[in-house]
């Protein structure tokens, strides 16, 4: 005889399962953003195309930031180019991770002490995966994918909850670096 | 009538599934045409529940409700389609126009939710999608003026039991001419290359879907997928004969299929007004003539 | 509304690099046309003031991100024509072929991405592909990649290594062998050529005007002008080679003389690995003290053939350790920014990426 | 093409028969350079263009604080004569103002509002040069000027990553500096012959 | 039980009442119109219905009336039409500068037309007609365009012209003004020569090419109403006479063998596919909503000839559907564009966008409208353009068939038009404070017309019934019908189970999106621009030119009617200026010479 013993799980724990359930569709159809922030973009066409083919593990480049899930600082950010990278990073749907490629995302690399390049890419949007190097070569960039593949698998891909978590602070770093995030930039008018 | 309805939904759920795995199967095939592996066979499916799976965002109301009712007239529309002769939601209804106008509420209500995200480029898309529409639908509509015409009947599994009769050829072959046309328009309808103009992402950053993510763009894919599955079978039924059964359905579906996405894969894209000046130009007056010969001449191989 | 307002990047399929296209439309037609530069701004030319002739080779290779050996070649021209240095012979012809192999790689990326705007995606795979074995070969001579700090003043870094002439060879003869191919799938496309036919053109009497150079120059007036047979550097002077030209410069007529200097590149590369002679491959700088090398007062604008035009480095000495004023004059400066403002109005919104491609608009050397 | 050599020379004698000359610099046989006087300039670019230097190469300025000048370089080319030809003239540094060379050149129009962006030189006669090309929102004296500090104001307003000591290793690996210190400490315990 | 007579006379005299209050007071005279023409709908549509319409007072000589099933028809569907509009006429009459008159022309033209639908006579059929001309000629030009009105009247002139003199042949042949007897008489040549005569007093009426320039300029240009009214009733006169033309009179000419259609009916058919593909093209190309929807009244008006033309049972009964079809979708578009022009004070699509965020259910009316326009089920124009699709096959009229499969995909493109520019897209910040919704009893008929297009395209038999009595009586063979279907000439439809398996597949979808996550809501302004900011909404809505791309493919063929017609105004008013020159020349010798002469001339033969 069986015996049948439904245990009734908790709200969370529904959720949770269909959290995990979703993190596995998640981890293996992760679109990228196509904005070439940066040099290090450069190595991205070989791990797109037939060369190292980023297809075979689920991943695609994606027009607008509203398909995508992934955006790829790729190497050094500009004052001009963080104001659109954050409102990018806005527009994106939740679950959204970022990876920043290049030692320039980490610590302004080479570009430590210019006057337009950002240092520190993880005070104004959160940072799932770093890729170091100067370049990064393509199997860097790949083994990048794989490791954030891994940080979603156990639940440590929380950047995007970490931007509400610390909307404040991460505001107040955008605004100290920027002065305003969204100008008019009409600048031919 | 429950049962029909319910066998319908089941039909409309076998097309999704096929025609997702099919397309995962053809992401492969252009992959080795293009020198590599390609994604998993099942890779649409972690797509499509991946974007259900995401929080998206909404621009109001009629934003939501054109995805709904595109989805809705999708589903609808493949309850009507056979899958052979006798695998049919309703017998008698499956009417040729059916098909081609519930298709359109479906068009419509996702051209309805593009442009009610009130981005321009999607704006732009839709303008593209509904002006090549203007052009493959009519030459395609000749050719099967001239089917109904010559089988005297405008259902589908009616047209296809025609073919399978032993003194019939398929309209593959019995009208050489117009199958030609049958395939251009069908690339055209599936949005392959070089008709893929309403998407093209580096013109205008994909068309219509521009401002989708999350559950809207899944259920568009979803969308999609129906419709693809929706044009190819009838194009299996209209044009090859229709399947004795589902496994004879499911290979020249595939083969229909794969084919023109292996054609698709080695050409580039038109210009909107090129594709509509390249199907008023040879596929109609290619229907036309076809249509003269097979109805006024009677010359049917 | 009379018109309405498109982007073209920064985020844009596209759009090749980080710059923005701001678009003023008529229904499809482009009305007004800006490029909106300097997202890629990092201060290069302050950035090179404060660093020492030596410490500038890592940095320059990083203005142009895509072909960063004309920087290398630049720079390291201008700093021996203000020290004085002669360079040795061998080295001469170990940056014909870096710059020539160079000048494939970016030839095939931009013919590949010409698969973007049209849509012929299995192109760019090939033609990635390809440039990825490239990659490959200068990974085995300078062991980078991308940024090769190869050419550098004096000469070259290294000697080639040993057996390179065959795995050069093997990839010439392949992508000779293919050539034909290449041209079936791209330029002689039914699809691709109603694309680029009559396209954006660019006439001839307003090059000057612009300011324009390299292919799409040459396109248009029909002249062979180009850097390496008007002045020639290095050792282009003892080559045998064609500049090809057209007379009318459209989208596929400047992607045709891409396609042709792709031969005519190849056909460089055999000959300077055929006339290279063996020697030294650098001289030393400053003694034993190179971080310190310091170079005479004086100033030089060197250049370059890019891919995309004359390519130019105005250098400034003052004597000391680090250079005085460094401006970088980018390929595509004029057609990026002039180019763009003057000539893509009147063209349509589905041929805006196409100019970006052809042209070669290359964003980090505009913003630098 | 032709003698490059002579070119220079024929290049020399034009300039020279009807200008005042500061100072010429033959730098390469492609390459000479002239400084002339401030109001010159736009004489001697004409007569450039029409003998057939059509061809702005390059325009830019050098800062030269102790002697509170500008100086503005002109580079022209001539693609029949390969001469690349250097006009410089000197600013003042106070109040730089330079009259546009739109009207000769209209390829300038980008360069001169580059310069009046990065030396803060006026270029009267260039519609919008006052507008700013590629720097957004920029609040700092011009960037490229000479007393103009990049690493200043980059700590001043891009805060530097720091690097705390304590180290973690991800992998379970010793970390290189664990690993040398040991080899030291190691090396040292050799040279000790063992002892402590 | 009614008399007609009694019906008409009321609605002439409410007119003329309606005056009477409007001088009073402007609001309360367009209320008596209201009062007055849901009085004369609901009692010919209940009488006519039961059979119990009566003809028996005399009040003229030769002004005789007869109930027939075509006319009853047509009646019911026009006073129909002009009872739903009347509703708009309170909210409109400020915009009037003689709103006391405009009450009473309405009222005076409903009249008119009950006149020409149940006259028995050729000659107070013509009188009728000329009424109805003569009233609404003076409604048109209450809007803007005075010039509208006049090429109205001249198009008008010309189909008058034609009617009469089909009148008077059929006067010679049978000796009678009686519309039956008259029109069985003819035979032969008269039958062909009144066969296209009635035709061109047809597509004067319909706007069909080449009789088509004055149709968008009248209903582009007239008070908002009386678009509606033109769009749905006057034009649908044409129709009438149409089916007086077309079906009633035999076909003449060669007989194909293979589809068994005479030459004159692909005379017609030809230029009704020219209609259709001309009003498509234009349609599309239009930056007034109006216009566009005048351009696809006239395009509907090709598919109704084409229809009429073939006439076997499906492509009469497909016809005369499409009839009610296109009235009822039309006016419904018409009067949601009306609602809006209220508000914004323009119908320029160019603009105007974003209007769905206040006017959400004028947005659903005109939804459902160009639902039915373009033929997508479960639209009541569906049925009628499937009929006609099946009668087209049925005969294989190629290239008949590529101008209906044109016009019926080329209607998507510019249905959608207005949907995308005017009520969808950015909100425009000019209108953004003072539009919301229309006012409740602008919405009653609204709403009315989008329930009765939604029955129409789900049920369509009780109205196929209804036509199949008028097939019955114009001598065709009455159209299949069963309780839920539809059986045409190679097919079998159930417009109510394809309305349920939409339902369903709706339901289908709307369980899939309500079990996923919520969406965030996001302003239209924050959106996709490649990175950019934007501050300018009227910057980023796509509506000037939207179809360009298509456009350029044609735009230098479009106007050759227009040119044609213009050229000839041109040569008009040149004869004017020649005749103005020689004859009324200020020397009176010369005109009392030309007087002489031309009297001389004319009286030749009768009295000299």
């Amino acid at each position: 005889m069986l015996s049948t013993k439904f245990t009734k799980l908790s709200k969370e724990e529904v959720d949770r399962k269909w959290w995990e359930i979703g993190d596995f569709f998640r981890r293996n159809s992760l679109w990228m953003l196509m904005y070439c922030t940066g040099c290090c973009a450069i190595e991205l066409p070989p791990a797109m195309t037939s060369a190292y083919d980023m297809e075979r593990l689920g991943m695609g480049p994606m027009a607008t930031p509203r398909q995508a899930d992934v955006l790829l600082v790729t190497g050094y950010l500009s004052l001009k180019t963080l104001r659109r990278l954050i409102y990018t990073y806005e527009q994106m749907s939740e679950p959204k991770y970022v990876v920043g490629i290049g030692s320039c995302t980490i610590n302004g690399g080479i570009y430590h002490d210019s006057h337009a390049v950002i240092n520190q890419l993880n005070r104004y949007v959160p940072v799932d995966v770093y890729v170091a190097g100067c370049m990064p070569n393509t199997e860097a960039v790949m083994n990048g994918f794989v490791d954030l593949m891994g940080l979603i698998k156990t639940k440590k891909a929380n950047g995007w909850k970490d931007y509400h978590a610390r909307n404040e602070w991460y505001m107040a770093n955008q605004k100290a670096a920027l002065g305003e995030v969204k100008v008019h930039d009409e600048f031919h008018e | 009538m429950i049962t029909n309805i319910l066998f319908g939904v089941g039909v409309a759920f076998f097309g999704f599934v096929l025609q997702t795995s099919i397309a995962g199967v053809n992401r492969k095939v252009v992959g080795r045409v293009q020198k590599r592996y390609g994604p998993k066979w099942y890779q649409e499916f972690l797509d499509i529940f991946k974007l259900l799976s995401k929080r998206s965002v909404t621009h109001g109301w009629i934003f939501d409700f054109g995805v709904i009712m595109a989805l809705g007239g999708i589903i609808g529309t493949a309850m009507f389609m056979p899958i052979t002769s006798d695998l049919v939601a309703f017998a008698d209804f499956d009417n040729f126009f059916i098909f081609v106008y519930l298709i359109a509420v479906g068009m419509l209500g996702m051209a309805m939710s593009a442009s009610g995200s009130g981005n321009p480029l999607a704006s732009i898309g839709v303008m593209r999608a509904l002006t090549t529409m203007l052009a493959y639908e009519v030459p395609f509509m000749i050719v099967v003026l001239t089917i109904i015409k010559l089988t005297g009947t405008s259902s589908v599994t009616g047209i296809a039991e025609f073919q399978q009769l032993a003194s019939n050829n398929w309209f593959m072959i019995a009208l050489p001419l117009g199958g030609i046309v049958g395939v251009m328009s069908l690339m055209g309808m599936i949005g392959k290359k070089p008709f893929e103009t309403y998407i093209a992402p580096a013109e205008i950053a994909s068309g219509p879907m521009v401002e989708y993510g999350g559950k809207q763009l899944g259920m568009l894919f979803i969308m999609h997928e129906i419709t693809v599955f929706i044009e190819v079978s009838l194009f299996v039924h209209l044009f090859l004969g229709g399947a004795e059964n589902v496994v004879l359905f499911i290979v020249k579906y595939f083969l229909v299929y794969t084919t023109l996405n292996i054609i698709s894969s080695v050409y580039g894209r038109f210009k909107i007004d090129q594709v509509v000046l390249f199907f008023y130009k040879w596929p109609i007056l290619m229907a036309i003539s076809q249509a003269f010969v097979a109805i006024y001449l009677g010359w049917v191989i | 509304m009379k018109e309405m307002k498109l982007f073209l990047g920064p985020q844009h399929p596209g759009m090749h690099g980080n710059a923005s296209v701001h678009m003023y439309v008529d229904g499809d037609i482009i009305k007004r046309a800006f490029l909106l530069p300097g997202m890629l701004h990092r201060g290069f030319e302050k950035g090179m003031e404060r660093h020492s002739w030596i410490n500038n080779i890592s940095l320059i290779p990083r203005v142009c991100v895509v072909e960063p050996d004309i920087n290398e070649m630049a720079f390291a021209m201008g700093a021996e024509t203000l020290a004085g240095i002669t360079v040795p012979e061998r080295a001469h012809y170990i940056r014909m072929i870096i710059l020539e192999l160079a000048r494939l790689s970016i030839h095939l990326m931009s013919y590949g991405g010409l698969g973007s705007p049209t849509g012929l995606y299995t192109l760019m795979y090939h033609a990635h592909t390809d440039r990825n074995t490239i990659l490959n070969i200068f990974e085995k001579i300078t062991g980078h990649r991308v940024y090769h700090q190869y050419i550098i003043p004096g000469g070259v870094r290294k000697d080639l290594p040993i057996g390179i002439e065959e795995d050069i060879h093997a990839f010439l003869d392949d992508l000779e062998n293919r050539y034909e191919e290449y041209r079936d799938l791209g330029i002689n496309n039914p699809t691709v050529l109603a694309r680029i036919t009559d396209t954006i053109p660019l006439p001839a009497e307003v090059v000057w005007e612009l300011g324009v150079t390299g292919i799409g120059m040459r396109s248009a007036v029909n002249k062979p002008y180009d850097l390496r047979k008007v002045m020639p550097y290095a050792r282009y002077d003892k080559i045998d080679f064609e500049v090809p030209v057209a007379d009318y410069s459209d989208a596929k007529s400047r992607v045709d003389c891409k396609l042709q200097e792709v031969i005519q590149s190849i056909s460089i590369i055999r000959q300077c690995l055929k006339l290279i002679p063996e020697g030294d491959v650098r001289v030393p700088l400053g003694r034993g003290q190179s971080m310190r090398w310091t170079i005479p007062k004086g100033h030089v604008y060197s250049v370059v053939e890019s891919s995309r035009g004359e390519f130019g480095y105005f250098m400034v000495s003052n004597g000391g350790v680090n250079p005085y004023r460094v401006g970088v004059r980018g390929a595509s400066y004029p057609q990026g920014l002039l180019g763009i403002e003057k000539y893509l109005p009147g063209t349509r919104l589905d041929d805006a990426a196409l100019w970006v491609d052809t042209m070669g608009v290359c964003s980090p050397e505009i913003d630098r | 093409m032709t003698n490059s050599m002579s070119n220079v020379k024929m290049v020399s004698e034009i300039i020279e028969n009807s200008y005042k000359v500061l100072k010429k610099e033959v730098i390469s046989q492609y390459q000479v350079s002239f400084e002339v006087n401030k109001d010159d300039v736009h004489s001697i670019l004409t007569l450039l263009k029409t003998s057939g230097w059509i061809q702005l190469s390059y325009l830019s300025a050098i800062d030269w604080p102790e002697e509170n000048e500008f100086e503005l370089v002109y580079i022209v080319f001539n693609w029949d004569k390969a001469v690349h030809i250097q006009i410089r003239t000197r600013l003042n540094r106070e109040n730089p103002v330079m009259n546009s060379i739109l009207p000769i050149f209209p390829g300038c129009k980008y360069y001169e509002r580059e310069t009046h962006e990065f030396f803060g030189i006026k270029f009267p006669g260039n519609p919008g040069h006052e507008k700013q090309l590629i720097l957004e929102e920029w609040d700092d004296i011009p960037p490229l000027r000479k007393d103009f500090d990049p690493r200043a104001y980059s700590d001043r307003k891009f805060v530097k990553r720091e690097y705390s000591n304590d180290f973690v290793n991800l992998n379970g690996e010793k970390s290189k500096q664990i690993a040398r210190e040991e080899r030291k400490e190691k090396i040292i315990k050799v040279r000790k012959g063992g002892r402590k | 039980m009614a008399s007609i007579e009694l019906i008409i006379v009321f609605t002439a005299l409410a007119g003329v009442l309606s005056y009477f209050v409007g001088r009073l007071n402007k609001v309360a005279g367009s209320v008596v119109t209201i009062l007055a023409s849901m009085f004369v709908f609901v009692s010919v549509a209940y009488f006519g219905y039961n059979n119990e319409l009566i003809h028996s007072t005399e009040f003229l000589p030769y002004v005789t009336f007869s109930v027939t099933y075509l006319g009853l028809f047509f009646a019911i569907l026009v006073t129909f039409i002009f009872a739903m509009v009347s509703f708009f006429n309170p909210f409109f009459v400020e915009k009037y500068k003689y709103p006391a008159l405009y009450s009473m022309l309405y009222l005076l033209s409903l009249a008119g037309v009950l006149g020409v639908f149940f006259t028995n006579n050729f000659m107070s059929l013509f009188f009728f007609f000329e009424f109805v001309v003569w009233t609404s000629l003076f409604l048109i030009p209450m809007g803007r365009s005075k010039r509208a009105a006049s090429s109205y009247y001249a198009f008008s002139t010309v189909g008058s012209f034609a009617l009469l003199f089909a009148i008077f042949i059929m006067r010679e042949a049978s000796g009678t003004f009686n519309i039956v007897s008259s029109m069985a008489s003819v035979n032969g040549t008269e039958a062909a020569i009144v066969s296209a005569l009635l035709a061109v007093a047809a597509f004067a009426k319909l706007g069909a090419f080449p009789l088509n320039v004055w149709l968008p300029r009248v209903l582009g240009n007239s008070p908002d109403a009386i678009s509606a009214v033109f769009s749905g009733g006057l034009e649908k006169l044409g129709a009438f006479v149409a089916v007086l033309a077309l079906v009633k009179l035999a076909p003449f000419g060669y007989v194909v063998d293979a589809t068994g259609l005479a030459a004159s009916q692909y005379v017609i058919a030809a230029l009704g596919a020219l209609t259709i593909v001309f009003g498509t093209l234009m349609a599309i190309r239009q930056d007034d909503a109006k216009k566009l929807l005048a351009y696809s009244s006239m395009s509907n008006g090709g598919y109704i000839l084409v229809a009429l033309t073939i006439a076997s049972s499906a492509s009469v009964s497909g016809g005369l559907y499409h009839v009610v079809a296109h009235a009822l979708a039309s006016t419904a578009a018409f009067l949601a564009i009306g609602a809006v022009s209220r508000i914004t004070g323009t119908t320029k699509m160019s603009e105007l966008g974003g209007m769905i965020h206040k006017m959400p259910v004028t947005y659903l009316v005109y939804l459902i409208a160009i639902i039915s326009m373009a033929g997508i089920p479960p639209m009541g124009g569906f049925i009628s353009k499937w009929l006609i699709f099946q009668a087209v096959i049925d005969k294989g009229m190629i290239l008949v068939a590529v101008a209906v499969f044109f016009g019926s995909i080329g209607s998507f493109l510019y249905v959608f038009r207005p949907l995308a520019a005017l009520f969808l897209g950015q909100e425009l910040p000019q209108h953004r404070e003072v539009s919301k919704e229309a006012p409740f009893f602008m919405l009653v008929p609204m709403v009315i017309l989008s329930g009765l297009i939604i029955y129409t395209g789900v049920l369509p038999n009780f109205f196929l019934g209804f036509i199949n009595n008028v097939l019955t009586e114009v001598g065709v063979t009455p159209l299949v019908i069963g309780s839920y279907t539809v059986t045409g000439t190679n097919g079998v439809l159930q417009p109510a189970l394809i309305a349920s398996v939409f339902g369903v597949g709706v339901l289908i979808a709307f369980i899939i999106f309500i079990v996923l996550k919520k969406s965030r809501k996001v302003g239209l302004m924050d959106t996709y621009t490649a990175g950019n900011f934007i501050y300018t909404e009227e910057l980023m809505h796509y509506s000037l030119d939207f179809y360009a791309p298509l456009e350029r493919l044609y735009e230098k063929y479009i106007n050759i009617t227009k040119d044609f017609y213009k050229r000839l105004e041109n040569k008009v008013v040149d004869l004017g200026r020649l005749m103005k020159y020689y004859f009324f020349t200020n020397k009176p010798e010369i005109m009392v010479l030309w007087i002489i002469i031309i009297m001389g001339i004319i009286l030749w033969g009768d009295i000299l």
